[in-house]
């Protein structure tokens, strides 16, 4: 079958809300509206008030209410617009949420979901286009996960959503819209990822292309280009960031010797800067047969006008410029 | 056009305060024209912004302020252009309001270079003569009115009275619960800081009606228990200055005040929304008819014979070109080079200088 | 004992409501003295808490909740077990008034394995019985306590009318103003959640007085124009039990309410701070001279002929053993072994495997 | 002459209101009782309620304000009582001071200073003891500074008061009664840093040991004990995490051809991430003679109980095995 990940978002929240109900949806828009993208359609008419839950523009007051709920045994998603609205919330994401268990000796536990639109759409200009991959991956006692596809979407909610610990979830408005293949298993109301597993999306023996989100898609056409120049590279889905997937990428840049990173995010301290960190720190540092190289999102705020923002996101053809770079020279 | 005339408007209502004690203004002719040709004006930049979205000339979010046009009115007729602005994404009527020109505003739409934030910014942030965003973070904009404010107290202890400055802050029904929107509130009131805050009560943030978000819709005694607050018809221009009047002065000698500005908004909240899921067409139909800006001056222009019928329809006319003939201008401005990528993240050319990186090492800059 | 006793009670102060209508409590001898126990030993704790920071044995940050006793004591007499219960940093007594016991609450302060978050929370991050912490981040409680409350709410639709629950929130004067706490007003009011917000009023956040920070400080009244409110004299424990009494039974009736508690705070804000820079000695004297809880109860027990003031300071020499006595079985728990370090991060066993990074790559775990 | 980093941040303060009467101070507890950590001393009995401004604790609210106070030409200096309950105010830090220059076409400009105490104190536990060096040093449009030493806290906050541009500093509690020597130029009363440009505190040979703030004084100890053992390290004082002075660390690794990073934050996506990833994508790459390495915090929320951490926390033995580790072989 085919779905969009608007469809494997809005029914693996279906889905769970039927199997849980402790399971309630809360955030702006996500009830009468239907969600601001429409990924909740459906679900306010099917459950109610009590279950999906409109809530005023207050992010930082309903993510805290969430999670207040999720202490006292309810499991909250909570729906950001976007990401960029949850800076509001940002001290109840990390401190109350991410932090608790740890605080209370594991006498409490937060099971929390919160999701919303991650980093860039078009033409909305800096305030609505930043990237927190980093900033939220790095915080321990969170789980971070970036769907890239439809199945993706499905197998990392549900699995978000039915884990005892607080799991961010990093979705790209761009690809609501998209229509991604799945397998009948991925249908199935009990299908969940494991969170913490990266995803090899294409094998290869030339280099790695580590990527999540929207950017895995870029790396599976750049290597379908680089396919016809006779590279073959291996794109790594992280589809976790936190706990990053070591062992899959290391195993992968040992085998390829050659690694680029890909993300839309801004590059200082960033998710390539971590993978990049770690690869060289451990024994495949040895391994490297080129500088490794990272593409990001350019070092500036998001400019509106189009030709700007568009030089300001990497595009797939960087994507293949480095590989080209990074396989030219053989040590 | 010098003849006075004086018309009702619709009573206040008030919090801690006897506020604008008016329960009639008087104006003059010139005005109430004036009145209809911003009306007029500020809608007519809408429209043609709302066509060229529709052409795909403008991207992302465009948020219009069809049906609100008698705020930027009303105020600007209140307050002094030293007085400073600041709002949410709603924001092109109020820059307009404010002194920018078509062209900087529609410029900005297109991402063009003459746009008045050179393209950068786009719909939701735009800037100009003591007008300072255009914000997309819903309430943001509060706390920093306020902070406009306070640098405006530090000046006027030594202004003369009539150097003082105030500033406005305006944000939307659904800003209101946001919880900076109240640290804001607190801070003004404590420090007695010289700022109107404004509601634009449209009856709607986004989706959601104003009493699915806000358990006091009342906004006006929304402050704490000590903020004076005016609830006013902000469909009527007239009522509007009446109120800014008011609450400029009262704001310099008492610190900040509040006014409910009870709209309406025609449009979806932004483009991609019909604006039809929650509340009825005619609902909408309703309030073009009976309480619409531009056809209340048309008709106590006609009514007090400042011009009658055709006469207006000329100007409306005149204005559309006008408005058109700015569009095209600024579609004939040029795009931002590839160089201005990496400008501006400083405000300073020393801080400009050095590495900028780029989607890739080898495509970074060193300046 | 069982003999009954009526006080008259400072008069409730009340908005949007008519209040706790009760001008003097009825209680028993019992009650009484199990109350000047309680108030006893609270403060026991404390003090012994002091001294051992004095020692060193405790670290960081510790706030001392002495004087404000009668808060703990009263809402425990009228709220339930089941019904679950939040604050800030201050939690000590709090916590102990909710069930858990001296050995808990010092162990933790020890950063000791008994500790009732095994050492990793301290001072700050105390959580027990029906009991949510201890939060370091002003106001931040306070949507988390509403949050408690909408979990309670789901429950209570389908519950007898006994085995409803609620949450209580508890906050400090300084936290007021905090734009959280109004977003958390907001929403409880909206959806009618059943937290009673309760303001601990002791005069001061750090350094500041309590009308340096807000500007309405009748607390009671700050519910937006739709929370009822009362003002209570919390120096008082029965005042405090009836205001509770009745807030729980409105908070399930009607949603959210908000108790002023009115109290004060004998020491300094933190154990760094004397407390004597932003108010005088003269001011702490007089407070404990003329509204200390124990005090208060003391004289009450005594002229009732409950017990004689020898009687009353035997109790207090046993409380002493009893919490000196904690002191020393917390001392005698053992430290966290290393290998907890890296435990609780995730609170289940499945997500605690696998690859935890130390201060180096080589001293990482792979679990 | 010897003086404390209190006395160095309160005496560039005081020179700076002295200064230029723009400039304005405002927090919690900065007036009436001198500030919580006692930075702000004497300075609003000096200026007055005007200048040294109490606010209530609400950190997102007055970080706004000054925001607008800063739009409208005055120089706010905003102290956070620690920068971990700037999480609250990070909307406005980002959003509103760090994005509107460019947003506004450099229309605006946005001169404003927030600083305070970041990262770990002592017996804090987690809520108050994060460091926030890599995620403020991601956003373009801010410029963010780490003092280490008395001369960098002067030569660095005068700097920032004066830049047109917003300035996050970065302090240390720990580091606040800290005394140190400072020449006669650093206590003139326009002495400033360049903010860009990293402190090359000790010259060494054998290894490049970078880091920022508290974290340096454990560098130059590494140094000095490592000395001993025949080891010749290079400590760079990064001073300014962003823009981040690359070209001293790709020098001076160019020379050692071995690296090690320490920081009291955490790993994933840290600052040393970012020193990591920049060394191995440059030329610096076929530079290193082995795989560089970080030091950082344990990744974990900080415990309370004193053993724990000390254990969380990189101590001056682990920069010296690392070291160790990185000079024990040759390539
Ligand atoms: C903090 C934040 N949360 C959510 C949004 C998304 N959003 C943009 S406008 C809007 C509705 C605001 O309504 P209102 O304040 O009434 O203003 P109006 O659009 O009616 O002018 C929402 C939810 C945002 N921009 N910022
Ligand atoms: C968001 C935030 N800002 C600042 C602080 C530092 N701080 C801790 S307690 C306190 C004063 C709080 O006073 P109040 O709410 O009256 O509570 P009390 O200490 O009197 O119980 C401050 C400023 C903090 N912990 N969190
Ligand atoms: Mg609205
Ligand atoms: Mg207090």
């Amino acid at each position: 079958a085919s779905i969009t990940v608007r469809e494997a978002l809005n029914t693996a929240m279906d889905e769970e809300l039927a199997r849980d109900e402790k399971v309630i949806l809360m955030g702006e828009e996500v009830g009468a509206y239907d969600g601001a993208y429409k990924i909740s359609k459906g679900l306010h008419a099917k459950y109610g008030d009590e279950r999906v839950q409109d809530t005023p523009i207050t992010e930082y007051g309903f993510a805290g209410i969430a999670v207040g709920a999720a202490f006292a045994g309810m499991r909250p998603i909570v729906e950001f617009m976007t990401w960029n609205f949850a800076m509001q919330a940002i001290d109840h994401i990390v401190n109350s949420a991410g932090k608790t268990a740890y605080m209370a000796g594991g006498t409490i536990g937060v099971p929390i979901v919160f999701r919303g639109a991650n980093g860039a759409a078009a033409g909305v200009a800096a305030q609505h286009s930043q990237c927190f991959a980093a900033w939220y991956s790095s915080v321990p006692g969170l789980k971070v996960v970036a769907p890239w596809d439809a199945t993706d979407a499905r197998g990392l909610l549900k699995a978000a959503v039915r884990d005892p610990n607080p799991v961010v979830i990093l979705e790209n408005e761009i690809l609501y819209g998209e229509s991604f293949e799945v397998d009948d298993a991925v249908l199935d109301k009990d299908f969940t990822l494991p969170i913490g597993k990266a995803d090899v999306v294409v094998e290869g023996s030339d280099v790695t292309l580590v990527s999540f989100g929207k950017c895995v898609g870029y790396c599976v056409k750049a290597a379908e280009q680089l396919a016809a120049d006779g590279i073959s590279a291996e794109v790594i889905n992280l589809r976790t960031i936190r706990p990053l997937d070591r062992d899959t990428i290391l195993e992968s840049v040992s085998k390829t010797h050659r690694l680029v990173t890909v993300e839309e995010g801004w590059p200082q301290s960033g998710v390539g800067s971590e993978i990049l960190a770690a690869v060289v720190e451990s024994d495949a540092f040895d391994q490297l047969d080129a500088p490794p190289e990272r593409i990001t999102g350019v070092d500036i705020p998001m400019p509106y006008a189009k030709s700007l923002e568009e030089m300001s996101l990497p595009q797939i053809a960087d994507v293949v410029d480095a590989v080209h770079r990074v396989t030219a020279r053989t040590l | 056009l010098a003849q006075e005339l004086t018309f009702p408007i619709t009573p206040f209502k008030c919090h801690l305060t006897d506020g604008p004690q008016v329960e009639e203004m008087t104006t003059t002719g010139a005005e109430l024209l004036e009145f209809f040709k911003l009306a007029v004006h500020y809608r007519r930049l809408e429209l043609v912004a709302e066509s060229a979205y529709k052409q795909q000339l403008i991207r992302g979010f465009c948020h219009l302020h069809i049906g609100q046009e008698a705020i930027p009115i009303g105020m600007e007729a209140a307050i002094s252009k030293a007085d400073s602005v600041i709002t949410a994404y709603r924001c092109h009527t109020l820059l307009k309001a404010r002194g920018a020109s078509d062209v900087e505003i529609l410029a900005e739409l297109l991402g063009r270079e003459a746009g008045c934030s050179r393209g950068k910014g786009g719909s939701m942030h735009m800037y100009g003569p003591e007008f300072y965003g255009g914000n997309g973070i819903v309430g943001a904009q509060i706390p920093i009115g306020a902070g406009l404010a306070l640098a405006h107290k530090h000046a006027n202890a030594k202004a003369a009275d009539d150097a003082k400055r105030i500033a406005v802050a305006l944000c939307g029904d659904g800003a209101v619960p946001q919880g900076q929107v109240h640290e804001a509130f607190n801070m003004a009131a404590l420090w007695k800081l010289p700022v109107i805050f404004c509601v634009e009560d449209n009856q709607f943030g986004m989706g959601t009606s104003v009493s699915r978000s806000n358990a006091n819709t009342e906004f006006y005694t929304i402050g704490h228990g000590v903020i004076p607050g005016v609830q006013v018809d902000a469909m009527d221009p007239l009522a509007v200055k009446a109120a800014f009047q008011w609450a400029r002065q009262a704001t310099i000698d008492n610190g900040p005040t509040i006014l409910q500005l009870k709209t309406y908004r025609y449009r979806g909240h932004s483009m991609s929304d019909p604006g039809t899921s929650y509340r009825t067409r005619d609902e909408v139909k309703e309030v073009q008819k009976s309480r619409d800006v531009i056809e209340g001056i048309r008709a106590r222009v006609i009514d007090a014979g400042i011009a009658d019928a055709a006469e207006l329809k000329a100007i409306e006319k005149d204005i559309r070109k006008t408005v058109e003939a700015a569009l095209e201008e600024a579609k004939a401005s040029s795009e931002l080079p590839a160089s201005e990528l990496i400008t501006d993240i400083y405000v300073d050319k020393e801080s400009q200088k050095g590495f900028v990186r780029g989607v890739s090492l080898d495509k970074s800059w060193v300046l």
